[in-house]
């Protein structure tokens, strides 16, 4: 596939970067579609067509296709192939059986707008889905409507908006986020209107609970607090702070990325939380797909329930179902709660990723669980502990389902961390979060999860040693890394600054 | 039933044995210590959920319940209005089983991914060559949420907050643009054609935004529209679909400004709806207001092509609060999908499925119409792709709940202004049907001969 | 997944090469089983039963098992990834349809012994695929049990044999088989009890039939011809041979490992030849995974129908049935043929291959097959043509789908064909078929195929004319290819020597 | 129909004028030229088959003839008798995804191939342990040919002429072990098990040749066989059931020289009896005589360890009519099913399947013996694994038929020495029961409930 006749001088395929449309060749296709079966119907008005010529599509053969995005596969690093410690990303194994499942023609061919009657399995899916999430965290409403995290989180703060409204407070317009944060966590608050104060996070990594106090106040909206935070801690001043909210008057918003530390360890409702979302592609183990998609249901305080997003899946023995036009045999259908924020997009959700999110479920079950967040713990702390002698800690304390390194050391060696997360790459395994939480200087943001062996830790701290002992006896080498992947570093700013995103004839 | 004697679990290899030497490791002596932050009373809750269980049982389960669902590959099937079962090739499920594209994570190490940056590169070629469009970015949600953000655009773009939709559009369309556009500083309204027309625009609109094909199918006059937009100083924001591009002109010969579609048509089943993506297009000048992830192309420190996740002071990574969305993960796989579709079909292959959904719809069309007692919901003359509005003899839900006792999917029961007095009737009376090139002559016979038996 | 804490000096992601039980930890496990739901019964004698720790299989995680594998994968060079030009092998695009059909629940969970009436959709492709491979080669009576090309040739020889019997003359003892003969054609002759006897070829690759016509007598059995032979060329004589076979009392067998070369262009029944085979793993497309499974159908003229291995499947309208207990409804059957060979493996052959194959023919059809065999054909003289100024051709005339170059001329300048072949590699070209067939001196043969395009052929041509003149620029290189692969050279003499055949304890 | 403007068929790449430019580098001036050696009245013949088809027509063709059968995986079966429905863990099927491993060849080229020569290793490595064996090879076509190359090989080690195969194996054994050795200077013969422990065996016979568990799924005396066998000067050749040396002693452990076995019960579907594979062990010192490929261990130029086919001075590409085989093209990749499911088993998953067989089968076989009219072939005593013969009080294909009105796939319709007089009945009135994990209690007791109405 290569075009070139010089030989592979690295990599033992190299394949040919090309793009489809730099190998089309007029007349050659992928497909062959059959013809109509029924009389043609008049064609409508040339000037509504499109000219034949002006679709340009690639032209390919059907081994092109396949080897093509074959080969471009390969130029991944994955789960299925790399040990990939991504902080905040709980980038896990995921389960082949649950990819399986969702492509059962039975979930997989069915229409979002088919009668409930003819989709009760699905319908099924989701019931469940809805209880288990509400067990786990503690809070029993449960939305499953949001397509990622920050789909949840803007569900999540339209319902507290609008839970306000009906108060009679729809001044509150301020959501107090602390500096922690993830980039969604504002972003969402602007989307829902809400100005955003930030809250100071202290030398222990926990929120400032003075600044917080000193900031809540008859404007707050909503708190939205990480938790575990974004430094792998868990809060221990939850519930002071939870009250502080309260007695302002303003809703607690827990943003769930991280409960794949939590599960059968604490419940968010328990805490007094009132709002969560919880990222079934990271806790629940459904796969990223290189960016997606996800699912990021909304789990509520059984006060808030009558906000959720439209639609949830009742039980019609125990709901007092309103809709008129029922069928006895229609044990599970779609509504709409009563004070719903409305559609949040087109459907019901993404489905297929429930479904894998629920076998998932399903195969742990509650202890399973538990273990999960257990291990997911013990790891963290393992590699923190083993690495603490050569990196320096966000924290110095024992950490939850990750752990927050700073690369202070290395760059006053003149190594920042950027480098030591590219040269990662170099040893197969991928580089942790960098640069967050952006309160850390050169943070390096380790995940293990817990599907990783204690072999595959071992190695990533003798990795890690390595790399440290290179910054003094090889520096350049890891300031270039990586040296051995498809590409060196990328001009990241060339392409922000003419930018190039799509394919054009002269390409290459 | 958990092991305490073996690893927990297949997916947690920590033996009980391993596990005790990591905990003496960290210098605790029991899990417990690692947990203290955690307020004591509402450590280790009772947690009501099934024990593990194990893959025969689970998948035995599951298989169940996909069982009782009546899926819509195996019956014929007219339902569309805004989830379409089209012809996905088998290149698609075959790229798909590549565990390098589902198990890697949003490519923020550039080098490490670039398997996904650049098949997400291609999807962006080939989403812009279809709509005819300058640039596309690498996926939305969505097809709404991409029209909702759409319309959020086009406020930031053109300083306005009025976002017009036109009333020919899916009510979900303006849901959705409504739950996204509520507390901000932007509203969201219904507008009919006659006002665009006739120039019956406010000018603090800060766009025209419609779908084409609409709801019922119909095909808009997009070029009408469009200037009528641009004339009071809004932009033209038009939602399509995929496939109707294979046959029809594309946003961009209209000089509309941002177009979106749900990309789902191209290679992406139903699922009952989800994960779909959400395609969406603009015109080169307003890039850098564009929403989600963009992927450029560069080159490496040795001269060679590679391609970055680009224009990041865009996101919420970068730009928290002042972001053009909040999207974070997004829908890359479903992306790769539409990329091997596209690759697959070429521009023959996806005129052809064009074709074919427009003529069999048409085909339909015409046959109902002839039955005594139906009608299609508008006069003869309108041009429609492949769907259409029907008037039924008696209530749809009926019709379809008949149907489905001869294992047929129906159309999709709508509410159609009565004839009589033209006041809205709250039973459905009409019926939205869409035909694809996966309907053989022999289903729509047997379908519209269904519907002559129940017009009698 | 390594455990060096070296980089990966040249490949990016260099996988641990160790095995499985070098990486097994006690109490790992990859798979939970259910617990009985039944009363547990009395456990035979201890004596009967295995010790519970004498079972050593690798103890590891879920995680591991798709890593492991998965990173092995890449390993390969496969027709997805690359260009894969070995002779006589056929590696053409294997459609991925053929795989999603054979994966279909209604092939691939049924039973072989259940009732005919309940598997009369298995049935009819077998019936079809019958028919159609029938009519493709002109010999109408299709077995489609044996489970390769091997098999085939076996049948085909139990076949001829028991027709001889019949006939009385059971001393016809010899195979004829050319010196250009795949190794396979002697085994089975001498499976079947028969001496071979070698035939010559002429100056023109042709068969020396001054040769044959000298050793064809009263003893042959069966003259046994590749056609196309393995030089790539279509024999001129045919029509002669046959006779010279026939007068003989012999008959011919045609090893139609190369029938991609003929689809449409003629057929095998229609030139005098009464049995011949079809690898359905070559010409029909079905994926070869490394080794087998592969189907070998053997195809007979009429009158040897009723030697045919059971089973066959027959259409109960069309024949004569003289089974029992039939269902009306039972449209098609297994059945033995009459003076049926008996059964050559345990059911009725590779079907997941059949399937495969019946599904390509579909696609094809008759139309698209001749397609095949016309572009497999150009192809390869295509590549002949433009190769030949450089390397020396094993015979100098016009080719089928394959041709066979010599490495004479790069041998005399210190190089063996070898020697290119590994080198090839380094440029992720597969290497063609190497010293084969046997009377080619430094023999490369090279099958394109109709599934790879002009750019890939010419890449193939400029990167053969680069090796070609880094024979004298730098041989060194050229010597000790490949490079660039997972492993240099291995050392298959020691390997032979000293076997090592599985895993132990001490490994690595 | 195919294309005359563009490239002929999605999988022929070369478009007209590529033809034209190709055929002219070549020297020809047309396709025809190419062709001439072809005598000329037997050129281009007519081709009777159906023109070329679109995926989709050729996809929904198949879909429709997949449902026209009965498959086991969604009602109960009790089938087995040398193909069994066990339980296959979701990685097999995620592995056998990987193009690499599917599409190529056998692994000619060492360094190219190191995927399938590693896991080809690791099969062996399985095998020979599961079977408590020296060596395996990299397997057979099936089970019976392997059974039937076991034979052969034993002839060729002891240098002898007879395969003597104990009357209890199942008949296809025989039958393949006799097409395999026709024409050979071999007879393949029954003999029963009298004779053997009476040591009452032939002084030229090759092997005692038996199948344990057998076909009626009884467990030999494989020491008191083997035994005799040897003291014969004849080899031990055991066929089994590898599921049942999750539980029961493997060959190994009774000194048997050749063990083989069809493999598909190890993670391969049922797909009506293939494509399966063949396992082939044998003690270390016949290493040279096996049949088929064996992939070693070696180490290339930099002294890493790498893979490579082995002992190839065996097999039929070099050694020709003197080969111990004709074997070529063999199973890879369903010994790569086979390599993936024992390394996701592992020893506490293939035993835990060996006993739920094994208690399921008994909780069956106690409750069918229970039923008035219905009885076990044996008499209670006689140690079976998962199969076990019945003796129903009607014609068993009746009862067959009578299940599968109930949606129910019977057992093996299979003939009982009668009770009267002894000798056999035309009639089969004996049924061959199997029993997996994958029988669920609620379907064995669905079962037993029909035969009890059968019977009265
Ligand atoms: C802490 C945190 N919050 C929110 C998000 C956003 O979730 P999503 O990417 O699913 O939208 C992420 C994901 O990266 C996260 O790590
Ligand atoms: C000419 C020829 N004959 C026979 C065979 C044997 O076929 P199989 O490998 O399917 O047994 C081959 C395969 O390599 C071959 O090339």
């Amino acid at each position: 596939m290569s075009n070139s006749v010089t030989p592979n001088s690295s990599v033992a395929d190299m394949p040919d970067r090309s793009l489809l449309m730099d190998r089309s060749v007029s007349g050659r296709r992928a497909i062959e579609m059959p013809d109509a079966d029924v009389p043609l119907s008049e064609i409508p008005d040339g000037a509504l067509l499109r000219e034949s010529d002006d679709l340009r599509l690639p032209e390919v053969s059907q081994l092109d296709v396949i080897r093509y995005f074959t080969l471009l596969s390969r130029l991944n690093f994955s789960i299925d192939t790399n040990f990939y410690p991504l902080g905040s990303c709980t980038m896990k194994y995921n389960p082949k059986l649950n990819d399986q499942m969702a492509s059962l023609g039975g979930f997989a061919n069915i229409h979002p707008l088919q009668d409930d009657q003819s989709v009760q399995g699905a319908l099924e899916v989701m019931f469940e889905l809805q209880q288990w999430l509400g067990e786990a965290t503690g809070l029993p409403g449960v939305g499953l409507a949001p397509l990622a995290g920050a789909q949840g989180e803007y569900a999540g703060l339209l319902i507290a908006r609008a839970a306000l409204d009906m108060r009679g407070e729809s001044h509150r317009n301020v959501a107090l986020i602390p500096d922690s944060a993830h980039g969604t966590n504002p972003a969402s608050a602007a989307m829902a209107g809400l100005s955003v104060v930030t809250v100071k996070t202290d030398e222990f990594g926990n929120v400032d609970v003075d600044d917080l106090r000193a900031k809540a106040d008859e404007n707050t909206c909503v708190f939205m607090l990480t938790i575990p935070s974004t430094l792998g801690l868990f809060e221990p001043n939850i519930i002071e702070i939870n009250n502080i909210i309260h007695e302002a008057g303003g809703l607690v918003y827990a943003d769930g990325a991280n409960l794949n530390a939590l599960l059968g360890l604490v419940k968010l409702g328990d805490l007094g939380i009132d709002i969560c979302h919880s990222n079934l592609h990271k806790t629940f183990s459904t796969p990223h797909g290189g960016g997606g998609p996800g699912a990021g249901p909304v789990m509520v305080k059984e006060e808030l329930a009558s906000f959720l997003p439209d639609p949830v899946v009742s039980h019609n023995s125990t709901t007092s179902s309103s809709s008129e036009t029922k069928d006895r045999s229609t044990k599970f259908s779609l509504s709409r709660p009563e004070n719903s924020i409305g559609k949040i997009n087109g459907f019901h959700g993404s489905f297929s990723i429930l479904v894998r999110a629920y076998t998932y479920m399903q195969s742990l079950g509650g202890d399973g669980l538990r273990a999960v967040s257990e291990n997911a713990i013990i790891n963290a702390n393992y590699i923190q502990a083993r690495l603490q002698d050569r990196f320096d800690l966000a924290v110095d304390r024992v950490c939850m389902h990750e752990t927050v390194l700073s690369g202070k050391r290395q760059a006053d060696r003149g190594v920042p961390a950027l480098n030591i997360a590219k040269r990662l790459l170099d040893y197969g395994i991928h580089a942790p979060t960098m640069y967050f939480p952006l309160i850390v200087p050169e943070a390096l943001m380790v995940e293990p999860t817990e599907t990783e062996s204690k072999e595959t830790l071992d190695r990533f701290v003798a990795v890690m040693q390595t790399i440290d002992d290179e910054i003094d006896s090889d520096p350049d080498t890891v300031m270039h890394a990586p040296h051995t992947l498809p590409n060196t570093r990328l001009d990241e700013a060339t392409a922000a600054r003419r930018p190039v995103l799509k394919w054009q004839p002269s390409s290459d | 039933m958990l092991s305490n004697v073996a690893s927990p679990h297949p997916f947690i290899p920590n033996t009980p044995s391993e596990r005790e030497l990591m905990l003496s490791t960290t210098g605790v002596d029991s899990f417990d210590a690692l947990i203290t932050d955690i307020p004591e009373q509402h450590r280790n809750p009772p947690l009501r959920l099934p024990d593990s269980a194990s893959e025969l049982e689970v998948a035995t389960r599951m298989q169940a319940l996909a069982a009782l669902n009546q899926d819509a590959a195996s019956r014929p099937s007219f339902l569309g209005a805004g989830a379409y079962r089209h012809f996905i090739p088998s290149t698609v499920g075959a790229v798909l089983q590549r565990g390098e594209f589902v198990t890697s994570y949003t490519p923020y190490q550039p080098e490490a991914a670039q398997g996904t940056l650049q098949t997400g590169f291609e999807f962006q070629s080939a989403v812009a060559q279809i709509f005819g469009m300058d640039v596309a970015n690498a996926g939305m949600y969505d097809g709404p949420t991409a029209f909702a953000e759409a319309g959020l655009m086009a406020a930031r773009v053109s300083r306005r907050n009025r976002i017009l939709i036109l009333d020919t559009a899916d009510e979900r369309l303006l849901e959705v643009a409504d739950a996204y556009s509520r507390y901000q500083q932007v509203t969201v309204e219904s507008i009919d054609i006659d006002s665009v027309l006739n120039g019956d625009i406010p000018d603090d609109a800060a766009c025209i935004a419609f779908q084409s094909p609409n709801f019922l199918g119909r095909i808009e006059d997009v070029q009408a529209i469009t200037d009528a937009a641009h004339a009071a100083g809004a932009l033209s924001v038009m939602h399509t679909y995929p496939i109707a591009l294979g046959m029809f002109k594309p946003p961009g010969a209209y000089g509309v400004d941002i177009a979106t579609a749900e990309g789902q048509p191209l290679g992406v089943p139903l699922t009952f709806g989800g994960a779909y993506v959400g395609l969406f297009t603009s015109k080169q000048r307003f890039l850098r207001q564009l929403p989600g992830r963009i992927i450029g192309k560069t080159s490496d420190t040795l001269g060679r092509t590679g391609y970055t996740l680009t224009l990041q002071t865009r996101e919420q990574h970068i730009r928290r609060e002042r972001a053009t969305s909040n999207i974070c993960t997004s829908t890359q796989l479903i992306g790769l999908m539409v990329a091997v579709y596209c690759a697959t079909m070429g521009p023959s292959g996806l005129r052809k499925v064009a074709e074919l959904s427009y003529h069999k719809a048409h085909y339909m069309a015409d046959a109902i119409d002839a039955l005594p007692g139906w009608s299609l919901a508008d006069g003869k003359g309108e041009t429609f792709f492949n769907e259409f509005g029907v008037r039924c003899p008696i209530d749809s839900i009926e019709v379809n709940r008949q149907l489905a006792e001869l294992g047929i999917i129906g159309g999709l029961p709508i509410v159609l202004p009565s004839d009589v007095g033209g006041n809205e009737r709250e039973v459905p009376n009409g019926m939205l049907f869409c035909v694809t090139e996966m309907n053989s002559r022999e289903d729509i016979d047997r379908l519209v001969y269904a519907l002559s038996m129940i017009g009698t």
